[in-house]
């Protein structure tokens, strides 16, 4: 038993996200995407929503769908344009959804000071750019840096490996990605795996995520996209 | 009457909510640990790295690399994880901690918090994790005497010796009583073989009652 | 003679010291792989959670869980390790890398590069790990054309679309010629059927020789 | 084969190290504590050092032994006083020693911050405190910060399990406590384990310092110090 809810459905494990809430999605393509969190997401109908992920949906699943379903009122991403992009692309040019375009490494490190109650920190990325603009700069040791903030989550929803009933992760090779800043940087993190496993089962020095991080958990069938599909 | 350090023990464990994750400060609230009941789903957190801490090692459990904060040998428990320092204080700071309980010297009505310097000019500082404990978690616990050595009161209206943080504490257990601290002052929630018109002789601020 | 994009992959890779941790953009500096020898003990890294990166997989090996920083499916050579994006990203932040190879639309004669947004008003803005790879590397090496299909020069004086980073490039690869940049200016290093003066004449800039 | 060297001896492991070094030794108490590059140091002769650790020595083995040797300027650490660190209390009184001391876990974090090329980061522990005297605050969103700097080293001497001919280590429980952040924050990482393994070896999903942060390795006997010794 622990505090991290194991539940029998996707459907429960999203339940009670608000209307304009902010969602971390995890995920790098489809790598670690949580497709069936997100599914389940758009079936429990929460709407105007910030989405925090890397991308901004490939063809019409996943973070796509939730797009195409009118729910997202802010993308923060670091590449929303990808050659399947179409649905992001048709709703930024007509103006109905935000952008907030973040450098890949900085969008990884505001989470994760989300998670680790970094109040604001400086980083090299964007100095000198036109991302820069408008931010607090400062040159330290002859070097420009940029002040940048947390990105904190209401929710997260993350694809992982396998987590024992305690909620501890383990990931697969790179669809480790976002999931585990993610799970840090979210007040409610709920994770889709492939197989939950019983307490003991996880040799506690290969844990990547700690079940503190992590609030709800449900097996999902693996339902694994081609990747010529995220092209 | 006052209640023993290890009653007093026990009166912490009761107050954690089940399931919850928790550092327990080197010196008295380790004993808590012993007060706590393994079907209470409460995981400990110590900040060299782990999650789900079991008790002190005995006999051949002992093993060098596997210490707590107090570099005393203990034991992993089913569920167990290990992580580095960085991720460890990431917890802790970035309030995942739902309890910590401390030791202090001094805390005020207002929770601020003084465990890690006496003030004494020849006194070689030292704060370890201290600072990082205080302000790291949901609910910061305090477990203390009320009155020093000399009888003086260890709760305060505003803390003389150096602070460890400002307004962290959320709750005072002594011997004599257990306080909730804050903006709004001290109110006192219960009570051991003293009354609360005692307890105002004893202490110099305004006590309210729940 | 001009180098083919083939040749010029070639002499990147001859010119990565062994042992090196490489980064390879996505697109044409992704082609510099298949120019380094086994031998060379360079370790590839992908910005998207992997050191020891192998070749891109096919049949059987297509695994949706282990692609390149590009979205296409890759392979892991022994010694491989994997790692979140936070820490992914502190690698090439924190200069650990030796080497990153770019492409680019512009780079000016003291290194700065232009390689995410062509300015035009239009286009929906998009960064990826851009910024972070013309900051996280001690040497950032740039292959590109040296003209565009206009014929105008991708080496410039100031760079005219908007900025990735500036100062942060150290060699440029070109098609007609290599270049170091810098705080003094484009130096030409080597040169393919074509003469410094010709170069002279078209870019707009000084061109000293080492 | 890789950059990172394999020695034979930790003679070799620590030559070259400076005069006037900032030298970061990892370890927990006795827990990680590399104590035989430790002692490698202190035959090799380096002094007016730096040292960043957790504490400042216990008895007269490993850092301790490395103070008493006069080869120690400054130390920067979160808990000088134990009670059996009589050679840094002697050293400290006689004012033969500087002494800086940074709450835990910022410690831990301008470690990681000088691997992770942040220039400097808010952080609410120590705010308001005597610590954060003569220091850059802040309040952001309603929580007061202090700003800190990276702290780098020049070497970082860790105590690791397993390392592989890559320089990929795996530690041991809560021995790893500040190897990993460590071994990202110097320009020199000089690695002792306690067994040097082929390249693929290690599962590179458990792998937690990869080979990058790593630059010399040199496999030595266990020489374990019993719990006792190290009160």
């Amino acid at each position: 038993m622990s505090r991290t809810e194991i539940l029998d459905s996707v459907d429960e494990a999203v339940a009670g996200i608000e209307d304009g809430s902010t969602v971390l999605v995890g995920g790098f393509g489809f790598a670690g995407m949580p497709f069936d969190l997100i599914d389940g997401l758009i079936r429990q109908g929460a709407t105007d929503l910030t989405v925090v992920s890397n991308n901004a949906g490939n063809g019409e699943v996943g973070l796509a769908a939730l797009l195409k379903a009118g729910r997202v009122r802010k993308v923060v991403c670091s590449f929303p344009r990808q050659s399947d992009s179409y649905v992001f692309d048709e709703l930024y040019r007509s103006g109905r959804i935000e952008l907030e375009v973040v450098p890949q490494g900085n969008l990884a490190e505001r989470l994760r000071a989300a998670g680790a109650g970094v109040g604001a920190f400086f980083t090299p990325t964007g100095a000198g750019t036109m991302l820069a603009e408008g931010k607090e700069t400062r040159s330290i040791d002859g070097r420009d840096y940029v002040l940048e903030y947390p990105i904190k989550g209401d929710v997260a929803l993350i694809g992982a490996h396998h987590a024992d009933e305690m909620g501890n992760l383990v990931y697969r090779k790179t669809a480790r990605n976002f999931g585990p800043v993610m799970a840090t940087a979210a007040a409610t993190t709920i994770v889709q795996v492939a197989e939950v496993v019983a307490i003991g089962s996880l040799d506690p020095e290969v844990v990547v995520t700690p079940g503190i991080f992590v609030d709800r958990v449900v097996a999902v069938p693996a339902r694994r996209y081609t990747v010529e599909g995220a092209r | 009457m006052p209640l023993t350090p290890h009653e007093l023990a026990a009166v912490v464990a009761r107050d954690i909510p089940p399931f919850s994750y928790v550092n327990l400060g080197i010196g008295q609230p380790t004993k808590v640990a012993e007060h706590l009941r393994p079907e209470s789903g409460i995981v400990l957190h110590t900040e060299n790295g782990m999650l789900n801490m079991g008790p002190a090692a005995v006999g051949d459990e002992v093993d060098p690399d596997l210490t707590n904060a107090g570099k005393v040998p203990v034991t992993e428990l089913p569920g167990a994880s290990y992580f580095h320092h960085a991720d460890s204080f990431m917890m802790m700071r970035g309030g995942h901690l739902d309890v910590c309980v401390l030791g202090a010297f001094q805390v005020s009505a207002v929770g601020d918090l003084a465990n890690w310097h006496t003030g004494a000019p020849d006194a070689i500082p030292a704060v370890g994790g201290a600072m990082d404990l205080a302000i790291g978690a949901k609910q910061v616990f305090v477990l203390m005497t009320l009155l020093d050595k000399q009888g003086r009161p260890k709760l305060v209206p505003a803390c003389t010796y150096p602070v460890t943080a400002l307004g962290c504490v959320s709750r005072v257990y002594t011997d004599h009583a257990v306080f909730d601290v804050g903006p709004g002052g001290a109110v006192v929630r219960e009570t051991f073989g003293v009354s609360v018109d005692e307890l105002r002789g004893w202490l110099d601020m305004p006590l309210t009652q729940p």
